[in-house]
């Protein structure tokens, strides 16, 4: 009879001890560990500061501009609530588009303009023929711009 | 039941304190490893610091593996363990003592030690101290998961290599969150996460290694 | 497959001699019945209950002393043997110690390094457990071996006291070492 | 309760003679199901309208990282049962698996490389579903070499049995990490709780696919545990009656 | 006299090939500790090809070092090193032959495998050769000069810790020579210098090391 | 300091038994006159000379067998026997191998792995060495340990032999194992 509840006994505390590490877990989801930071995280100075790091959104459309030597160029990036510029020199993936997602590393300047070494694009998880994209985009453009946040993921 | 307990950690606290040379040779190659680094790469202070979080943290995991055979070898080679293991007493209570043992004499030392690293890569003082934090909650996971493989490996040959490329990818989550602590705190940021999932590590394996470890032990004893 | 068709019954005061030749399964069949193995077929019954499934009762009755010592080499003569009681029975007074040591004429080396002794004094080191031991079944593994005329003697009084007390003893040996007990049992593995 | 005895399955002897039954038939399933998805994905499916054709990786990528994981599961599973219940069979299904999911677990990480070139500018970043499908191949190599160190193959089994229900923690944390993490790599297309987000040919290349990879993971999977019955069991009676064994 | 050398390493070679899975794993440990780092730090492209060089090095080299107890600790146990030391056969010819079959089972695949590790971390490809030969020219020396320490600590408590900790000063210049020709090559600058230091290594340690490794058994056999 | 004052010469067809209480000093007396520890104070001379400086002559002629097996697991017993005879002698024709299995009736394991045998098994296969020597002094620690009554009678046989030939033993033991050869010393270590 002892040997039962010292049994019963460990097993409430390895579920009480169980139940205390999901509660941790789900505590630092809270404040989520990230693999890029969005812009409005980035307005709100919840970035690294001195160390590189990663943005991620989508490319705000009619924000690119080439630079006349070919290779720089300026972009915005949001999360359809704030805007963070971003300029990077070098050669961009063939995905990257306007309206797109990408994710980019570097670090803010002074002026608070994210300066890229690295660009990369995200894209999101929706697979269709380009006609089938076309009709889409009209029936968006009828109805509201409700835009979907390509950064984060559903 | 305690007495068991403190009876198996007294006897390897005994054990380790007749030859202090071991915990400190651990302690020496954390050091002489953290200081490989700076040797094979450029040593700009810059580029230092920004390596610091990771190269320490791995240097800990590494010096931490380095000795986990120690935690049941030599037990296995003299026999001591199959008395060990035909007592009357719950086997994970033993091991846990065990594992506790091995964490207070071959790992805890080098956490303590961290901090002088970490000032010699340029850390601040902040840094510092989330750096040890991060090593005092994350290590005792090491030592626990690094239990089972010690368990498993026994008696198989590959002996120290086998046994961390069992471990090694259970240490990999505990190094992202310890490290990522140590990055998180450098730039600036709030480092609560990470010590909740290294927490919460450490308090699954808490409940399930020493029951891994019986079972384990229990196997390869066959 | 070592044996098969194999099956017998211990009560108070039987000894169980073991034989067989090099590779027979003496060895194996010891580690059955100290439950460190399990057997492909059949069981170990102990008060009528297999030993896998109630082991803490069985465990607190037996010693096993297999061919290895089980001593830490750091640590003292003292400190081996009295881990090794705590293990079993929990405490023990420093004296009866002394006494177990005395037994196998270890006395002086009490406090010395286990690492320092010769094969033989190892091998009577671990056999001071028979002297603290409140174990009714002793499972040894050639406990012979390695032991000097004087210390083989001594031995066999322990054994035949034990038996005599209400004690089993199962024993394997090459060596032709009669123990005037008054229940011996044969047991040969083909 | 159904009055089949399924421990009557559980023999390693029934089970030889009745998997190989099974082998060829699942066989000739994988290599049609094969051929048929190729066929949809890299000749009906039709271009996407971001990646264009460079998309048609998922044909392999998706169906390989799946089984990863499922694979693992199963294995996990097996492992488990065989320690729990002590039947050798389970044990050897978790031994034949390992070899199967490591392959399709560097199949996703290799295809997924190849993918991420063109699409995202990148053969390889350390974000979560990456970081944690290669630890899903460290698990793997890890199992398989452990089992490899034991000589005796009980031992063997049960120890290897540790790691892979210890490693199971890994299979959730892959799949959910896209939406516990940011990362790199897009969400699920495909899930219970909403309708699939791709185009209808797509997705049938894709399932036809997985499909495939079912039936040859299984055949495969037949196969050895076969290999491994024979040369486990290979002092029994009924191997040495067997007539391939005679010849 | 050279039938004596054949003899060890055919029987060493021997042991190896009958438990491939050990060299597997040291294989493995290169590799998982290799990614070890880019989970450890900030993982950003740039950054890591800087790395590049000075992490494989010391994962290589850390490999090596987990493999060195094998060289002789077996052969002390089990009774096999004394049956050598009493042969009549020069013993440093023996020890030569244990450690050329130390370096071909443990370390030479390694070497093999580094370009593709050399890749993730977006070495280019002159980068890549270079990486290769000078592991390919100095490990050999580190295999000779981790006989000396594995010879030392056999018996000796501590194991792979104290052997490690005895070792690593000593690896110390290959590592520099070895990790500078990479970090030249990548710099666009020239290679030979560091080469021809790295075979000046091996040279020496070809030399002293088998005298050393014999005089550091007949002591620790006393 | 074990022993001092200890002097004795061995001539060809010698038996020399070496007793003693355990930890007097036997085991370590057999590895002094196998050149593997240093005498504190005094030294062993082979045809006049110092075996520490003509090591080489010496080792031709000896074999040591200690309480070690120096077997590897994962070699078969052949590959052990012949890698043991190249180690002392060159090269050796299977044939011979066989044959000396025969002798200690282990002829079935010829290509068993050694990991897979039993402890007495092992020793045997040690022992086979025995029969592939042709070493002229011949050290034995506890050679009779582990074995079954069969094996010791042959081990018997092929030491009296050996002496017969001319060769030298020395060995130890704690079992009284009577070999009628014609010159036996006892050397009583105290
Ligand atoms: C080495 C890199 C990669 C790894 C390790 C990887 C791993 C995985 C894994 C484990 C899954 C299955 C999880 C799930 O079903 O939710 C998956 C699914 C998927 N991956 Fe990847 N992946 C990689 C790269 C990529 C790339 C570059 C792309 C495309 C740009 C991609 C597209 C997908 C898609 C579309 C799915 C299916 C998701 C679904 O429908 O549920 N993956 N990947
Ligand atoms: N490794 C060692 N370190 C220190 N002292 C040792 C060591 N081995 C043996 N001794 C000591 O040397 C003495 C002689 O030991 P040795 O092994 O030669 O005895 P032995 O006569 O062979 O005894 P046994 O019959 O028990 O085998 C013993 O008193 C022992 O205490
Ligand atoms: N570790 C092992 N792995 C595989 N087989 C083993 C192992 N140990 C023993 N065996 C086999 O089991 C059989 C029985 O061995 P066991 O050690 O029980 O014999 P034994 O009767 O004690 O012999 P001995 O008198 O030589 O000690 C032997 O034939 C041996 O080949
Ligand atoms: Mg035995
Ligand atoms: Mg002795």
């Amino acid at each position: 009879m002892k040997l039962r509840y010292k049994r019963l006994g460990l097993i409430l505390g390895a579920v009480a001890l169980v139940a205390v590490a999901i509660g941790l877990v789900l505590n630092a989801f809270q404040s989520n560990i990230v693999f890029f930071y969005t812009p409005t995280q980035i307005v709100n100075g919840e970035v690294p500061k001195e160390t590189s790091f990663r943005i991620g959104g989508m490319v705000l459309e009619g924000s690119l501009k080439r630079q006349d030597d070919g290779l720089t160029v300026q972009f915005a990036v949001t999360d359809t609530v704030n805007v963070v510029p971003v300029t990077y020199t070098g050669i961009l993936p063939d995905l990257f588009k306007e309206g797109k997602g990408v994710v980019a590393q570097g670090a803010l300047d002074s002026q608070g303009r994210f300066v890229a070494s690295n660009v990369l694009a995200k894209h999101d998880e929706n697979y269709m023929p380009p006609e089938a994209a076309e009709a889409l985009k009209r029936a968006k453009v009828t109805q509201s711009p409700a835009v979907q946040p390509d950064g984060s993921n559903s | 039941m305690m007495a068991i307990f403190f009876a198996v950690l007294q006897r390897d606290l005994r054990l380790a304190w007749r030859k202090p040379a071991e915990a400190a040779t651990g302690v020496m190659f954390f050091i002489i490893v953290a200081s490989l680094f700076p040797l094979a790469v450029n040593p700009d202070p810059v580029v230092l610091r920004g390596f610091a979080p990771g190269v320490l943290w791995v240097s800990v995991l590494l010096a931490c593996l380095l000795s986990l055979p120690r935690v049941f070898a030599l037990d296995y080679v003299d026999g001591a363990l199959e008395q060990i293991m035909i007592a009357p007493q719950p086997l994970s209570l033993i091991v846990l003592a065990k594992v506790a043992a091995h964490w207070l004499t071959a790992t805890l030392p080098i956490v303590l030690l961290s901090p002088l690293l970490g000032m010699l890569y340029g850390l601040d003082s902040h840094g510092l101290i989330v750096l040890a934090g991060s090593l005092l909650l994350g290590t005792p996971t090491l030592s626990l998961l690094g239990g089972i493989g010690a368990a498993l490996t026994l008696g198989a040959r590959g002996g120290g290599v086998l046994l961390s490329v069992l471990v090694l990818p259970l240490y990999i989550p505990v190094l992202i969150f310890g490290a990522g602590a140590v990055v998180a705190s450098q730039a600036g940021l709030g480092v609560q996460a990470h010590f909740s999932l290294l927490g919460a590590c450490f308090l699954l394996s808490f409940v399930l290694a020493p029951w891994a470890i019986a079972a384990a032990l229990k196997i390869v004893m066959e | 497959m070592l044996f098969t068709d194999l099956a017998f019954t211990l009560s108070p005061g039987d000894l169980l001699y073991v034989t067989g030749e090099n590779g027979a399964g003496k060895s194996s069949l010891l580690r059955i019945l100290a439950g460190l193995l399990t057997p492909e077929d059949g069981e170990v019954l102990w008060d009528g209950a297999d030993i896998r499934g109630h082991g803490v009762q069985y465990r607190q009755s037996l010693l096993f002393l297999s061919h290895l010592n089980g001593l830490k080499d750091d640590l003292s003569v003292a400190e081996n043997l009295s881990f090794a009681v705590r293990l079993t029975e929990g405490s023990v007074q420093p004296e009866r110690i002394a006494q177990a040591l005395n037994a196998v004429n270890l006395q002086p080396y009490l406090n010395e390094r286990v690492g320092g002794l010769s094969q033989g004094q190892r091998r009577r080191v671990t056999l001071a457990r028979l002297w603290l031991s409140r174990a009714r079944v002793w499972l040894l593994d050639e406990p012979f071996v390695a032991l000097d005329a004087a210390s083989v003697e001594i031995l066999k009084g322990r054994i035949l006291q034990h038996l005599q007390d209400g004690g089993m003893t199962v024993l394997t040996t090459h060596q032709e070492v009669a123990i005037p007990a008054e229940r011996v049992h044969r047991l040969k593995i083909a | 309760m159904t009055g089949i005895n399924w421990f009557k399955y559980a023999a390693p002897q029934t089970f030889f003679h009745l998997s190989g039954k099974w082998i060829p038939v699942l066989g000739w399933i994988a290599f049609f199901l094969a051929i048929a998805g190729l066929y949809i994905g890299f000749f009906i499916a039709p271009t996407d309208f971001q990646q264009g054709e460079a998309y048609r990786i998922i044909f392999i990528h998706v169906p390989a990282a799946w089984m990863s994981m499922v694979i693992y599961l199963a294995m996990a599973f097996w492992a488990a049962i065989g320690l729990v219940f002590n039947t050798r069979l389970s044990a050897m299904m978790a031994l034949a698996l390992a070899p199967t999911g490591a392959l399709f677990t560097a199949l996703a990480l290799i295809t997924g490389s190849f993918w991420g070139k063109p699409t995202w500018g990148t053969w390889w970043v350390w974000d979560a579903r990456l970081t944690s499908e290669l630890i899903l191949l460290f698990l793997y190599v890890g199992f398989i070499a452990l089992h490899a160190s034991i000589d005796n193959p009980q031992r063997a089994d049960r120890a290897a049995a540790i790691i892979a229900i210890v490693g199971a923690l890994n299979v959730p944390i892959i799949y959910f990490s896209v939406q516990w993490w940011n990362t790199l790599h897009q969400g699920a297309s495909i899930n219970v709780a909403s309708a699939p987000k791709m185009a209808v040919t797509m997705l049938i290349g894709m399932l036809v696919m997985t499909l495939a990879s079912w039936a040859y993971s299984v055949a495969v999977a037949l196969f050895r545990v076969r290999c491994i019955i024979l040369e486990r069991e290979r002092h029994a009676a009924w191997v040495n009656d067997l007539k391939e064994v005679k010849s």
